[in-house]
């Protein structure tokens, strides 16, 4: 039993009678409002614990009151946001991409939702408002690879470029001339030069002589006799001083030999019919939509 | 020169003694860079330590001589020393 | 029972009477104290280059030093070396001078526990910086060191109890308790969270036994109670004996002790499901870690009320002793930390406040306001003691010290606090057509002011950290040099 | 109330025993039958174990602490599934040892990042985050494209992953290095690799199959991210926890 009971002067209260190197302790009662408070928490646990899914068992557990769900809340959340638009949105699924442009209440809508989504998803390759980076086209400029007219970009989208898991995708390849023996170096050195001339990089040489036999032969399939492009392979135009994979001497003789193939993933799997529409407005309204 | 932490420090030697040993086949098998590293240390820690206790040994040899009066002015290191308070 | 040690019987006489020196062991407690110096530097300095790191991120000079594994060194720097050491250090303090008894274990069994503890702090260190981690995180080191820090760690435990079963006192003090407890659930949770299938013995790899969502919950029933045993009751058994030594006051209510330890370790362990509220954990779990948080709000604050209270009447000593200032202010943050926690617990709050920096700013107001705060207040009374000096080099130093760190962790919670609202409302807001307002990188843009001026405030509880080193170092040696001319003035007669 | 705390208080093992019993139920309480009621893991098919090159790619992923900035779990709300796609669910990770769902966003979720980016994009965003991102605050990882991947150990790594319960079946352990080379290899004999593990990104990151780097690991785990399960055939009843 403790034998030195005591009382302390400051607070009246007793000590308990242990010390423990000069430190006592005081038989303070419990603070009211602390246990109170505390009451209150195990109420408020409690009940809630009641009305939501709360105990488990070994096979199931305690569903609460209520039947809650996050996941059932959730559904609930987005049919209701979804429910508030439905009408545009519905009219937007049975309209042609041209009527929605054309109607100023659909494509205001459109062009806004194309505005999010191109935000959250396409912005890391193309740029903020499409405006491209590095190895990833503008999108906001009239130059464009695959059609800039809006079934053109929609079916860009939807389907995307050399996107091996959409059986529709939009497919070319540009031959490794260099890396599959098709070309030598100095011929390659020639093409690359003539497309410098092409694009007027350069004043036309011997070198770009030569390479304008061979780019007849090897290149004008698809990027057209006079480098002009073609959009039915996704082939650039040479000749505008846009280049994707910039236009030093290196980076077109790097092209020609090993060329870089751009991927483009197909959004059908990831958007809906409707929100792949509008984006396509957004895309197709960044500057250069034809 | 009975001191009790005698047998406690042979344990411990034998102890680090495997360790360290441990560590060296870390090394020598090791098959990437954390445990290369792993069991360098661990064999420099058993090495480490393992004087460690040569040197507490022989640190009380000194203080059990120095409490038997053979040297005067006993100075046993600092971080050695347990001080009352 | 064992506890009954045979000076029980002399208890009757006047305590002052029995009471004989004992030969306490205090040269491990100068090592831990040295060592959570040390590595308290090494946690702020990681801290301040990663928070740089997020401000400017050219500073991520390669793979060594990137952010990814620079972080988990600042975390395990700040809880387990800085924190840890302390806790130990302090706890065999404690345990000795509470139960009269000297350290269990000889020299022997506490130096391992001293070089040991810390050899798995540099190995862990270590293997993050060449890149060895479980990817749990705050239980980031390999199973060879989760194997090594269980047997260090058992061998604490064994030193702890040894300890108090030697004790003269008959009754267990109440710092005792939480250091007891802290030691037991750490053990419980360092071993499940643990469980692991190394790849080969020769590699550092391995795969956590457990997977997906019961992983999940495994890891943060962890985290959270690291929070809870490691950060919390440990730091409670050191404010348990430095608050009152200070103050030289009695404990305020001994009966909200018992209340309060018992109901804090026992709801503490089901809050861990409040980190994953919204995933694909279970909706009942969810629930539970959310209600036990809420209860867990008084029995939190049971300690801040004893810690606060025992200094009624003491008030004053707060004006002459600025290390009191730290241990006070301490428990003051504990109390907002663990209203702050219980109120981002409610599902509500933690749909806008998780995964953003206002998480962030909830741990710095618990580990820099609390944990290293009353750090602070304790390591300032007991470097005279442990050194031998009659007093710190310089208490004016201790005040700038307090000044300069308080305003850091100002700076820190208050912007973490914005920039954490400001990305929860960023990522959840719809314009008026009901699209994505904001996309994911213009919240990075936007908290990017804050990310500064919490950087500010690193640089600043650095900057008090060092003071504090200064200060002590200077202490210190004071000591040495009184000692030398003692000794010399021996040789002199 | 002291009467009784005083025979704990002066009696230390059973003041260890009553703690360690009184903070274990818990844990307990919440975790087992965590595994026990079959609803946890919804009915959802799809969920494979990783292909050796991805369950390479994550272990780069968690050496790098890539968790400690993205969290890979997009909760039931509705900014969230906008912006990341479905939620996530328990099933998804049933083969994750440890799992990643991390706790801030310092950067985006990943947990459907999978398919949403090519391979170039990964590479150049990996490389150089600010080259495509400008406001971007990730580090460089430049190195990984820089490191051989070492992958002759794999089959030790499926093996540890089976003990721990992914069914990594012979033909997966047997075929695991040569797998790695296969998925890397758009030109070779994928479908035997394919038919173990069905969706698997094709193609090398660094255009050179033969010689794999740790960015094709990482970036085959990226692109696995989230895409197995296909929500499409899905009804709520499987999604019922």
């Amino acid at each position: 039993m403790p034998t030195k009971i005591e009382k302390d002067a400051v607070s009246g209260q007793d000590t308990t009678g242990h010390e423990w190197d000069g430190i006592k302790e005081l038989n303070t009662p419990l603070p009211r409002w602390w246990l109170y408070t505390f009451y209150a928490c195990i109420l408020f646990a409690v009940v809630w614990s009641a009305l939501y899914p709360s105990i488990p068992g070994i096979h199931g557990y305690f569903h609460g009151i209520l039947h809650y769900s996050q996941r059932q809340e959730l559904d609930k959340e987005v049919r209701a946001a979804a429910a508030e638009h439905a009408d545009i949105r519905q009219r937007i699924a049975s309209s042609s991409l041209d009527q929605v442009a054309a109607d100023p209440e659909m494509s205001e809508y459109a062009v806004a939702g194309g505005k999010a989504i191109f935000a959250n998803n396409c912005a890391v390759c193309h740029g903020a408002a499409g405006s491209g980076r590095p190895n990833f086209p503008v999108l906001a400029d009239d130059k464009w690879l695959w059609g800039g007219k809006r079934a053109d970009i929609y079916q860009t989208i939807q389907h995307g470029i050399r996107s091996l898991d959409d059986p529709t995708t939009r497919m070319s390849q540009m031959p490794r001339f260099g890396a599959d023996k098709i070309l030598n170096e100095q011929q390659i050195a020639d093409v690359a030069a003539h497309v410098r001339t092409l694009a007027r990089l350069d004043p036309p040489s011997d070198a770009s002589k030569r390479g304008n036999a061979i780019f007849s032969e090897q290149c004008a399939v698809c990027h057209g006799q006079n480098g002009q492009g073609n959009r039915q392979f996704g082939a650039p135009s040479l000749t505008d001083g846009i280049w994707l994979y910039a236009g030093t001497k290196d980076a077109i003789e790097q092209q020609v030999t090993l060329p870089k193939q751009g991927v483009m993933p197909a959004w059908s799997k990831r958007l809906d019919d409707v929100e792949i529409k509008m984006v396509s407005l957004y895309v197709h309204g960044l500057g250069g939509g034809e | 020169m009975t001191d009790p932490e005698e047998g406690a420090r042979i344990v411990m030697g034998l102890v680090m003694l495997v360790l360290a040993i441990l560590g060296a086949l870390l090394v020598a098998n090791a098959s990437d860079d954390p445990m290369l590293a792993f069991g360098y240390a661990l064999m420099i820690f058993g090495v480490a330590y393992i004087f460690g206790l040569v040197r507490a040994h022989y640190d009380a040899i000194d203080r059990a001589q120095a409490s038997d009066g053979l040297i005067k002015a006993a100075a046993p290191g600092r971080d050695r020393s347990n001080n009352a308070a | 029972m064992t506890s009954l040690t045979p000076s029980m019987g002399t208890f009757e006489q006047p305590v002052e009477a029995i009471r004989v020196p004992v030969d306490y062991n205090d040269a491990i407690v100068r090592k831990f104290i040295v060592a959570a110096l040390f590595w308290s530097i090494a946690a702020f300095l990681a801290g301040i280059w990663i928070a740089a790191e997020l401000t400017y991120p050219s500073l991520n000079f390669g793979e060594y030093i990137n952010f990814g594994r620079l972080r988990p060194l600042h975390t395990s720097a700040g809880i387990f070396a800085f924190g840890g050491n302390a806790l130990i250090g302090t706890s065999f303090w404690v345990v000795q001078r509470t139960g009269r008894a000297k350290l269990f274990g000889g020299t022997i069994l506490p130096d391992f526990i001293f070089w040991g503890y810390n050899f798995f702090i540099i190995n862990a260190a270590l293997g993050y910086l060449l890149g060895a981690t479980q990817g749990r995180e705050y239980a980031e080191p390999e199973w060879y060191l989760d194997i090594w820090l269980t047997i260090v760690w058992v061998s604490y435990l064994i030193v702890f109890v040894g300890t108090l079963m030697r004790r003269q006192e008959p009754h267990i003090y109440v710092a005792n308790w939480f250091y007891l407890a802290f030691i037991i659930t750490i053990a419980m949770l360092h071993v499940a969270n643990n469980v692991a299938i190394p790849v080969a013995w020769y590699s550092s790899k391995s795969y956590s036994y457990f997977a997906g969502v019961q992983d999940a919950l495994l890891e943060w029933w962890y985290g959270h109670n690291a929070v809870g045993f490691f950060l919390t009751a440990g730091f409670l058994g050191m404010m348990y004996y430095f608050i009152p030594k200070a103050a030289e006051r009695p404990i305020y209510s001994y009966r909200l002790s018992i209340i309060h330890f018992w109901a804090l370790i026992f709801l503490y362990i089901w809050a861990g499901p409040h980190h994953l509220h919204w995933t694909a954990l279970p909706d009942w779990a969810q629930t539970l870690g959310m209600v036990f948080s809420i209860m867990l709000w008084m029995p939190s604050w049971g300690g801040m009320i004893n810690g606060l209270m025992t200094l009624s009447g003491a008030w004053d000593k707060l004006r002459t002793d600025p290390g009191l200032r730290f241990s006070v202010t301490a428990v003051g943050f504990y109390g907002m930390s663990t209203f702050e926690g219980p109120v981002m617990s409610i599902r509500q709050v933690n749909a806008l406040s998780h995964y953003t920096d206002w998480t962030i700013g909830h741990v710095h107001s618990g580990v820099l306001g609390w944990v290293a705060f009353i750090c602070y207040g304790s390591i300032y009374w007991l470097v005279p003691r442990l050194w031998h000096v009659k007093a710190l080099y310089s208490q004016k130093l201790v005040s700038w010290h307090y000044w300069i760190a308080t305003l850091g962790i100002v700076f820190y919670i208050t912007s973490m606090w914005v920039a954490g609202i400001m990305e929860g409302l960023m990522w959840r807001a719809f314009d008026r057509l009901g699209f994505l307002q904001y996309s994911f990188i213009e919240s990075v843009v936007a908290v990017h002011p804050f990310y500064v001026i919490r950087l500010l405030g690193g640089v600043l509880f650095l900057t008090g950290g060092l003071i504090m080193i200064f200060n002590i170092w200077k202490t210190v040696a004071q000591g040495s040099t009184s000692q030398t001319n003692a000794r010399l003035a021996v040789v002199g007669a | 109330m002291k009467f009784r705390h005083e025979f704990i208080e002066k009696n230390v093992t059973l003041m260890m025993a009553l703690t360690l019993l009184v903070v274990a139920i818990g844990g307990i309480v919440e975790i087992v039958p965590l595994f026990t009621i079959e609803t946890t893991i919804e009915r959802v098919s799809g969920v494979r174990p990783y292909s050796p090159l991805e369950l390479a790619g994550r272990d780069i992923y968690l050496r790098e602490g890539c968790y400690l900035c993205h969290s890979q779990q997009i909760r039931p709300f509705r900014d969230e599934v906008e912006r990341y796609g479905h939620y996530s669910l328990a099933a998804e990770s049933l083969y994750d040892h440890p799992f990643q769902w991390g706790s801030k966003r310092i950067g985006p979720d990943l947990a459907r990042v999978g398919g949403k980016y090519s391979n170039d994009w990964h590479v150049q965003h990996l490389t150089d985050p600010r080259s495509v991102v400008p406001e971007s605050i990730m580090p460089s990882y430049a190195f990984l494209g820089r490191h051989p991947l070492k992958y002759d150990d794999i089959r030790l790594h499926l093996e540890a992953n089976r003990i721990a319960g992914v069914p990594y079946d012979q033909a997966m352990l047997d075929n695991a290095k040569t797998d790695v080379l296969a998925q890397l290899d758009p030109a070779g004999d994928v479908a035997p690799l394919l038919k173990r593990y069905p969706g698997a990104s094709i193609g090398s990151a660094t255009g050179n199959p033969n010689s794999p780097t740790e960015l094709d690991a990482l970036i085959a785990y990226l692109q696995v991210l989230g895409t197995m399960v296909k929500f499409g055939d899905v009804g709520v009843e499987e999604l019922k926890q």
